[in-house]
């Protein structure tokens, strides 16, 4: 196989989403499960941002040297997917941090990180 | 037990299977798209900005953006919904350290003035709102966790943020008034790319941008940090 | 103009500024929301009306100044703006009713709130498909935090589960997105869809993840626990939004997405959603508490609406339409019931029985209840039957059936909730019901009613349909607060004036139908006159179902017919329900007419589809599906006729109505069950299935239920159960006549519908006359009423002669035609049951007239009085009507003979002139021949000449008490002990039990266990658990993907 | 260059993976919160070579900073909780 | 139709004296199986006058009184709705008013009565006498039925007179030969009509010794004696006129009808009593299939 540099990001990516999902589903402390689904994310982010990379180009940012107006289609990679990463982190961030809150109340009322014990509603 | 994990392994396995089809599906390009190309091509005349990551969240995507900052002001006023009636906690002196303290007392400035730099020149170099406010907010988070008793008053910090956050809608009104459409940074001159004042409004925005994320951030920890244990 | 973004300047603007309020600005926070959300519903409403007027293009609005798919862009048109006007009317209401918890937690409630519907209408109108990621995360976030209005830890741990799911959701949408956009280099959903016949294997996966992460959203079956808990823990405010506005706006989301779609994708969706709409119903049933009732039905009712824009590229664009009919419809009505079930105090279905202190909430309740079931003429009505009629025009009958079973179940869990609510017990006597709170569901229940009108213009068939009876409800409806007398008056009169224009209109079956429903009012209202008091709700609901009935026989086209067939059915539903102890059994027969008009409404759709036309002609085919178009049709039409197997709902159902409902139900109701038959077997004639000609199986059928009916009616105690399974015994000889497809088969089948009316009407107007009196029911506790009753034991008597069929009466004329008929057609060992199932009739009309009014007088009858003279008045004209056509029978035989002639040229009778005047002609069959006059004539002859004789020979005739003779005048014990009456037949029980086990009902429970057992295991998934519930999503989200691709 | 590029991209991945199996199954709550900033940590290192300054920018401070403060206090405070409820 | 009448008032005279002095051979029939004597063979004109001469007689109410009435209506009516001699003006009756069928259903009406007045007297005996007459009746109606069916098939005709037409000309032309199993079938269903033993526990409460007819007196009395005389000859004429090639005189009708209706007595004599359940089921056991094969036999051999 013809490791690039795109190609390690991609399986990486994919290998965090992966671990971060097995965790999600196999952990029953709330702060683990939380934990294991930001890993997805960051791997999903790793992922989106290999799949969006083109080889040999730089970051699309004009400092008057490597990059110019003139050379940015040429040289720079897509800003597009960055843009969007960018969002998807702090919107993960957002996700997270309300996540974790609310974990800290269920701690409240049975004393337990356990999901196990969150299971008055049913059927 | 036994029955649920195998079948979490093959739930993420196939999963997996799945990921594979999309890595076996990608095909790494040699040029840009269309839009890049556009964006990359357009960027430097039609907003100004040489970042162009940075024009197209403000300002080819400002909604978007817009709903970012949305989103953690959601976050913000959520988190201290949720834990509404947890109630104060009584801040244990002992529990800041010297150290702390005085690395806190180093920092803070510091901080505060990387995180500013960080998102006035979003438009010029790498970063910009986003990145700057988190700074912001993990150095008013270091002030809050340093001074328990509260010398950060979250009035002060409610008011930035909402205020941030209202003259950044205001601004996007001016463009849907005064220029293209909604959140056009054209409202004030493009200036000279690469000058600090350039790129019309953007370094406005992200100027807001940077104070209500840091707010933001810094107000959501606070509330998690002042949360007592009672149970409702 | 208004730019669609100044509601999201407003909104968000608005939103940011509240961050800054305090709790002492609670009240100009609370006044701030309502105005944003009063200016979202304007800029909705400008925007309608500018579309409407054509001052407005619908038009694409920029953001940032650039064109896409370099920039985000909004799209507005007809169809968005009336979707955001959904939603924000539903917002401007929730802020409404949600003020005691802004004022209590203003900031972030009234922030969030606002934000959340700016993000909602942003998802309505936005055209960029990575915008949409960050509206639905708004959206989500925002649920999240709504959801913890009610502040306990089963709402803690429901948003918790929630926030997981929505992560784990968003993600897929995300991967996608940003998919889409690296194989086609855009995210403007405009440009992409102009590649999409180029799409790249990415590019499907891309459009596969994010129509999967929105169906998700949209919670399919089984990934969907987490909703559950959402809608079962928040407060029901918020259940309105997520199943009202939420939900609203992800579908649209999803048929704007959907576009990009391979047909694969939709077949996909569709499935999806059928099953959704299948399980979710189906699991309903075990539902104990009102709000994840109404979360089982939501979820439901969404899946139904997936299914349909699933069904896009086979139905074509009108599938929109469709399903914009039951959106509307569910939005309306969960909307509406959420908002009731937030005004109830108590979590058990019970609770809601406050509601039925106050008229007006019941009426809400039952709109709500009513257009979810799809009952006309609500939008879900008109979408069911355009779906039906467009799936079964493509042939997808899997689809047809898994939609009509979930339906089914639907309806169980609904209707056995209304008939708590109308009848559970309730102390409270106050609904305690604050009008605030109510305004929604009224202004939502209004609009139902609006929608119902306005969907009449998509229907894809012509309706034809005189809806001038349903005037009669909506004016009965609005004068519902006038005594009793002064409606029953109004609704006699407007029934004459009707019959007086319309009837001489009618012709051939429709003309003698005509005339059984339109006399039957006129008699059941006459009796009517009896009741005291205001009746609330009696007339409208009389009305509807008269209406119903007139409707159906007017009906020319497919949708009149069942349109009218629903009416009627929901009529007779809720006058069934007003019995005392009725709820059991009008829910029984809410089911079966369902089901039975589940299968009609099938059956019209695939002749419509076989023959293309929309009058009932179209039944008239030859194609090979024409067998089991018919048998759909006859067994949706027995279920009202109540045949053997299908007739466990009649007994309770006749029995416990109300004693002027009774007739209405039995004796005038049913025949529109037979009237659908004839309408049926006039059109399909014989048909065969693997060569077995269906009439033989029909005519077993019909007189088993004779049989077994008769039996049935012979052993009850209770007499309008025995007058109930009378009725069924003798539909079956309704059944039985018209499946001979004979001239004198049918002659028979129609006078005895006819019959059968009259001796019903008046036989349970006689049995109501006593229950008024005696206030009993059970035979048994009865006798001797003779003494005191002895009108309307006259009325029994002349009954219970004719009805069993002895001459001189004209019971007697069927007995002869069935004979004859059956000689005829050879059917020798039906007539063999036919006789028996006769004389069995005997044993129960003995009994009817025995135990109440023979035998001793019990003491505490002793001063009972007879019944008054409105209910005597119409027994007396149906009496008249009998005493007519016995002496004279050619008056109705010979007129039917002469339209059957039409139908069925040869085999009618022979009608000769005798030698006597009057008209009394001899009627000659194949085989025999009689004439009525004659009998009647030689019969009063011998009896007078006896009874004089009688006068003559006696001398000093006294009438003395009981037991006067055999036991000199003393009475040797109580009338309890010496009235033979309980158990009256005990050695026939013995003989011929085995024909009496309830093997039907036994059957049916059965079914009905097993149903519920099912659903109880199903329900099993929903654990409870968030993890699970991930691990739910993430199997469906697997399965989803390797089915689309054809497997690993 | 290129190659050793790789071969560096390669470990950063390797130590990543490992740190992301170390936090899931890590029973120490604080040593899988370290292991899950430093991936992030990593993940930004990983950006900057794939040429996204500005992603790597965010996550670093976000993905690495933010969030693992959070959950730091959340793990103390859940501690405390059920702390008290011990005695 | 004047002369109709008169014919129809005689025809009901010969037949209620004829049946008087038949009901009384009856008697003496059963007294001599019983190895008694008996009463004299016009007893029943000796009980008849005596009631008759009863010097009060009261009633219970309407139904009671109208009772024997409806009893005895029945009777006479089904006598008068057949022709009881084929081709004699004296005994055609009114047999133009309808066929088989309303002589079938006829059969009720006095029944019916009867049992509504029994029921008025108050008396829980007579009410169990009712049930369990109707409920044997019913029963008897099934194997009856399905041999006049096969009789109707066969003959293609519900019209007695037609029927009986068909059947002259010797005796192997009677349905008792051309259809014997039909006959089988309505000879048995006979035995529960005529209520006599073994199917004469419908009439068990009055041996109790109280029941409607102890109930029933004076003129009542005479009514329901009449009927006894001759509801049960009516029905013969009717087996006659189906199964036995009918009459073309009056002599051979009053044989034929002794003859007859000496089949239930000789069956009554030799047998125990039924209960009620167990003849409803007897009946729809064997005389039902025995029925049952008469149609399969009309319809698959005569036809």
């Amino acid at each position: 196989m013809n490791l690039t540099i795109d190609k390690i990001a991609l399986l990486l990516g994919m290998s965090l989403m992966l671990i971060g999902l097995w965790g999600g589903f196999t952990q029953k402390n709330l702060l683990k499960i939380i934990l294991s689904f930001s890993i997805f994310d960051t791997g999903l982010n790793i992922l989106i941002v290999a799949l969006g990379y083109l080889p040999g180009r730089t970051a699309p940012i004009i400092d008057g040297s490597a990059v110019t107006p003139e050379n940015l289609a040429l040289v720079a990679i897509d800003p597009v997917p960055q843009a969007l990463v960018l969002t998807a982190i702090v919107i993960g961030f957002g996700t997270t941090a309300l996540l974790l809150a609310y974990a800290l109340k269920l701690n409240q009322h049975k004393k337990s990180l356990d999901i196990n014990q969150f299971t008055d509603l049913k059927w | 037990m036994k029955i649920k994990n195998s079948l979490v392994i093959l739930l993420v396995m196939a999963f997996g299977v799945f990921l594979f089809q999309v890595y076996k599906q990608h095909q790494t390009q040699g040029s840009l798209n269309k839009t890049a190309a556009y964006y990359n091509t357009n960027t430097p005349d039609e907003v100004g900005a040489s970042n162009v990551v940075t024009a197209i969240v403000v300002t080819y995507r400002g909604l978007d953006t817009l709903g970012e900052v949305t989103v953690l002001f959601l976050t913000a006023m959520i988190v201290g919904y949720i834990l509404r009636h947890g109630g104060k906690e009584k801040p244990m002196k002992n529990n800041t350290s010297e150290i702390l303290i005085t690395a806190a007392n180093v920092l803070i400035p510091g901080s505060i003035i990387l995180g500013v730099y960080v998102f006035i020149n979003g438009h010029l170099t790498p970063g910009g709102g986003f990145q700057g406010g988190a700074i912001i907010g993990t150095a008013i988070t270091l002030m809050i966790l340093a001074d328990p008793l509260g010398s950060v008053k979250k009035a002060v910090l409610h008011i930035t943020e909402s205020l941030s956050g209202f003259t950044y809608i205001l601004i996007g009104l001016a463009g849907l008034l005064f220029a293209g459409g909604f959140l056009d940074n054209r409202i004030l001159p493009l200036g000279n790319l690469g000058n600090l004042l350039s790129a019309g409004a953007i370094p406005l925005i992200y100027s807001l941008i940077g104070l209500k994320v840091g707010t933001e951030l810094s107000s959501i920890i606070a509330s998690i940090n002042e949360t007592g244990n009672k149970t409702a | 103009m208004v730019s669609p973004f100044y509601i999201l300047i407003v909104g968000l603007g608005l939103g940011f500024l509240l961050g800054m309020t305090g709790k002492k600005q609670a009240a100009l926070t609370n006044m701030l929301t309502l105005f944003a959300m009063a200016f979202f519903t304007g800029v909705s409403l400008h925007w309608i009306q500018g579309l409407y007027t054509g001052a407005f293009q619908p038009s694409m609005v920029f953001s940032a100044g650039f064109k896409p798919p370099f920039s985000i862009s909004l799209f507005l048109g007809m169809h968005e703006a009336v979707i955001s006007l959904m939603i924000n009317v539903l917002g401007l209401i929730s802020v409404w009713y949600f003020r005691e918890f802004l004022l209590r937690d203003s900031k972030p409630l009234g922030a969030v709130l606002l934000v959340m519907f700016m993000g909602l209408n942003m998802l309505v109108f936005t055209r960029d498909l990575f915008n949409i990621f960050v509206f639905l995360e708004i959206t989500a976030i925002s649920m999240s935090g709504i959801i913890l209005m009610n502040d306990n830890h089963h709402a803690h741990a429901a948003g918790f589960k929630y926030l997981l799911a929505s992560s784990l959701i968003s993600a897929f949408y995300l991967l996608g997105a940003v998919l889409i956009y690296f194989s086609t280099g855009s995210l403007y959903l405009d440009d992409i869809l102009t590649m999409k016949s180029a799409f790249a294997p990415m590019a499907l996966i891309a459009v596969f993840l994010m129509v999967i992460a929105i169906v998700i959203e949209l919670k399919p079956f089984p990934a969907n626990g987490w909703a559950l808990d959402v809608y079962e823990a928040a407060h029901p405010g918020i259940g309105a939004i997520v199943s009202g506005a939420v939900t609203t706006t992800m579908l649209f989301l999803l048929n704007k997405i959907l576009v990009l779609g391979s047909d694969k994708i939709y077949l996909l969706t569709a499935s999806v959603g059928a099953l959704t709409f299948l399980f979710s119903n189906w699991m309903g049933l075990q539902q104990k508490n009102p709000n994840r009732l109404l979360g089982y039905s939501s979820i439901g009712q969404v899946g139904l609406v997936l299914a349909i824009l699933g069904m896009k590229p086979v139905l074509g664009d009108g599938v929109e339409m469709i399903g914009f009919g039951v959106l509307l419809t569910h939005f309306l009505a969960k909307a509406g019931l959420f908002w009731l079930s937030g005004t109830v105090k108590g979590s058990s279905l019970e609770s809601w029985a406050i509601l039925r202190n106050n008229p007006v909430i019941l009426t809400i309740f039952g709109i709500f209840v009513f257009a979810l079931s799809a009952f006309p003429p609500f939008p879900s009505f008109y979408a069911k039957w355009e779906l039906i009629i467009g799936l079964s025009g493509t042939g997808n009958y899997l689809l047809i059936a898994l939609i009509l079973l979930g339906s089914l179940f639907e309806v169980i869990y609904l209707f056995r909730w209304f008939g708590i609510v109308v009848k559970a017990e309730s102390e409270e006597s106050d609904s305690g019901i604050e009008w605030g709170k109510a305004a929604g569901p009224a202004l939502f229940a209004l609009a139902l009613l609006a929608g119902g009108y306005f969907a009449r213009n998509y229907l894809s068939a012509p309706d034809m349909m005189n809806f001038i009876p349903l005037v009669a409800v909506v004016v009965l409806w609005v004068l519902d607060f006038m005594p009793a007398w002064a409606k029953n008056t109004l609704l006699l009169a407007m029934v004459g004036i009707y019959s007086w224009f319309y009837l001489p209109q009618y012709s051939d079956y429709q003309l003698i139908f005509g005339i059984i429903f339109m006399a039957g009012a006129v008699l059941t209202l006459l009796y009517g006159y009896s009741e005291k008091g205001k009746r609330p709700g009696f007339y409208p609901l009389t009305a509807m179902m008269f209406a119903g009935l007139i409707m159906l026989v007017e009906a020319t086209t497919l949708f009149g017919f069942f349109f009218a067939w629903e009416v009627m059915t929901a009529g007779s539903y809720f006058l069934i329900l007003r019995g005392k102890k009725s709820q059991p059994h009008a829910l029984s027969y809410m089911l079966f007419s369902f089901g039975g008009a589940l299968l009609i409404l099938a059956g019209f759709a695939m002749a419509h589809a076989v023959t293309g036309l929309w009058t009932l002609d179209a039944l008239v085919m030859d194609s090979p599906l024409s067998p089991v178009i018919f048998i759909m049709l006859t067994l949706g039409f027995l279920t009202k006729t109540a045949a053997i197997g299908l007739h466990i709902w009649l007994p309770g159902a006749h029995s416990e109505a109300e004693a002027d409902v009774s007739p209405m139900v039995s004796g005038i109701l049913l025949k529109a069950g037979v009237y659908g038959l004839i309408v049926l077997f006039m059109r399909m004639g014989t048909q065969y299935i693997g060569g077995v000609d269906l009439m033989v199986i029909l005519s077993w059928v019909g007189i088993l239920s004779a049989l077994i009916g008769n039996l049935m009616a012979a052993m009850q105690e209770d007499m309008k159960r025995l007058l109930a399974y009378s009725s069924v015994g003798q539909l079956g000889y309704i059944l039985f006549g018209l499946s001979m497809m004979s001239n004198l088969g049918w002659l028979l089948a129609i006078s005895g519908a006819i019959m059968h009316f009259l001796y019903k009407t008046m036989l349970f107007q006689a049995v109501g006359g006593v229950y008024s009196r005696t206030h009993d029911r059970m035979m048994y506790r009865m006798g001797g009423l003779i003494f005191r009753m002895p009108m309307t034991f006259i009325v029994v008597l002349i009954g219970i002669i004719a009805l069993s069929g002895v001459p001189p009466l004209s019971g007697f004329a069927g007995k002869w035609l069935s004979f004859n008929a059956v000689l005829q057609k050879e059917y020798y060992l039906q007539g063999a049951l036919a006789v028996l199932a006769g004389a069995v009739a005997f044993l129960y009309l003995f009994r009817l007239i025995h135990a109440p009014f023979l035998g001793q007088l019990k003491d505490n009858l002793r001063k009972v009085k007879e019944a008054s003279l409105w209910i005597l008045l119409p027994q007396y004209l149906v009496i008249a009507v009998i005493m007519a056509v016995s002496t004279v029978p050619g008056l109705l035989l010979e007129r039917i003979g002469k339209l059957l002639a039409k139908t069925f040229p040869d085999g009618g009778l022979l009608w000769v002139d005798s030698k006597i005047p009057f008209g009394a002609r001899t009627a000659i069959s194949e085989y025999g021949y009689w004439n009525g006059t004659y009998v009647m004539l030689v019969t009063i002859g011998i009896f007078g000449i006896l009874l004089i004789v009688q006068l003559l020979m006696q001398r000093n005739n006294k009438k003395v008490g009981q037991f006067n003779i055999v036991y000199s005048g003393e009475r040797p014990s109580t009338p309890e002990t010496t009235h033979h009456a309980y158990n009256f037949y005990a050695h026939y029980s013995k003989a011929l039990g085995f024909l009496m086990v309830p093997l039907a009902e036994r059957f049916w429970t059965w079914i009905s266990e097993r149903v519920h057992d099912i659903a109880h295991q199903l329900r099993q998934l929903y654990n409870g658990n968030g993890q699970v519930y991930l691990m739910h999503i993430m199997f469906f989200f697997l399965v989803c993907y390797f089915l689309i691709n054809g497997g690993f | 260059m290129e190659t050793f590029k790789i071969i560096m991209m390669a470990t950063l991945a390797v130590v990543m993976i490992i740190s992301a199996i170390m936090a899931v199954l890590s029973k120490e709550m604080p040593l899988a919160i370290l292991a899950s900033g430093a991936i992030s940590l990593l993940a930004s290192i990983f950006f900057l070579i794939l040429a996204s300054p500005d992603v790597a920018m965010t996550e670093a401070a976000i993905g690495a900073g933010l969030t693992t403060f959070l959950f730091f206090i959340i793990l103390r405070k859940t501690e405390q909780n059920s702390h008290e409820d011990k005695k | 139709m004047g002369e109709k009448i008169v014919y129809a008032i005689i025809a009901v005279f010969i037949m209620l004296n004829y049946g008087f002095l038949v009901n009384g051979v009856i008697r003496r029939i059963y007294a001599r199986v019983g190895r008694r004597i008996g009463v004299p063979i016009y007893q029943m004109y000796i009980d008849l006058f005596k009631s008759w001469g009863l010097r009060t007689n009261i009633r219970h109410g309407t139904m009671f009184y109208l009772g024997p009435i409806f009893r005895l209506t029945g009777g006479i009516g089904l006598f008068l709705f057949m022709p009881a001699v084929y081709g004699l003006a004296l005994f055609t009756n009114f047999s133009f008013s309808g066929d088989l069928l309303l002589l079938l259903s006829f059969q009720f009406f006095g029944t019916l009565g009867m049992a509504l007045g029994a029921s008025e007297s108050g008396h829980p005996n007579s009410a169990i006498g009712v049930t369990r007459g109707l409920a044997q009746m019913t029963a008897v109606e099934v194997p009856f039925i399905l041999a006049i069916m096969a009789v109707a098939i066969q003959y293609d005709s519900l019209s007695l007179t037609e029927i009986i037409a068909q059947q002259q000309g010797g005796f192997l032309n009677w349905t008792l030969f051309t259809n014997p199993l039909a006959t089988a079938a309505a000879l048995l269903a006979m035995l529960g009509a005529m209520m006599r033993a073994p199917f004469d526990v419908v009439l068990a409460p009055q041996e109790i010794p109280i029941g409607p007819p102890t109930e029933y007196h004076s003129n009542y009395m005479v009514f329901l004696q009449s009927n006894r005389a001759i509801f049960p000859l009516a029905k013969s004429i009717l087996f006659m006129n189906l199964f036995f090639g009918g009459a073309t005189t009056i002599v051979m009708m009053l044989v034929k009808t002794f003859i007859l209706l000496m089949w239930p007595v000789l069956v009554g004599v030799s047998f125990p009593r039924f209960r009620v359940e167990q003849s409803i089921r007897w009946f729809l056991r064997v005389p039902m299939i025995i029925g049952l094969l008469g149609i399969a036999y009309v319809h698959f051999f005569l036809k």
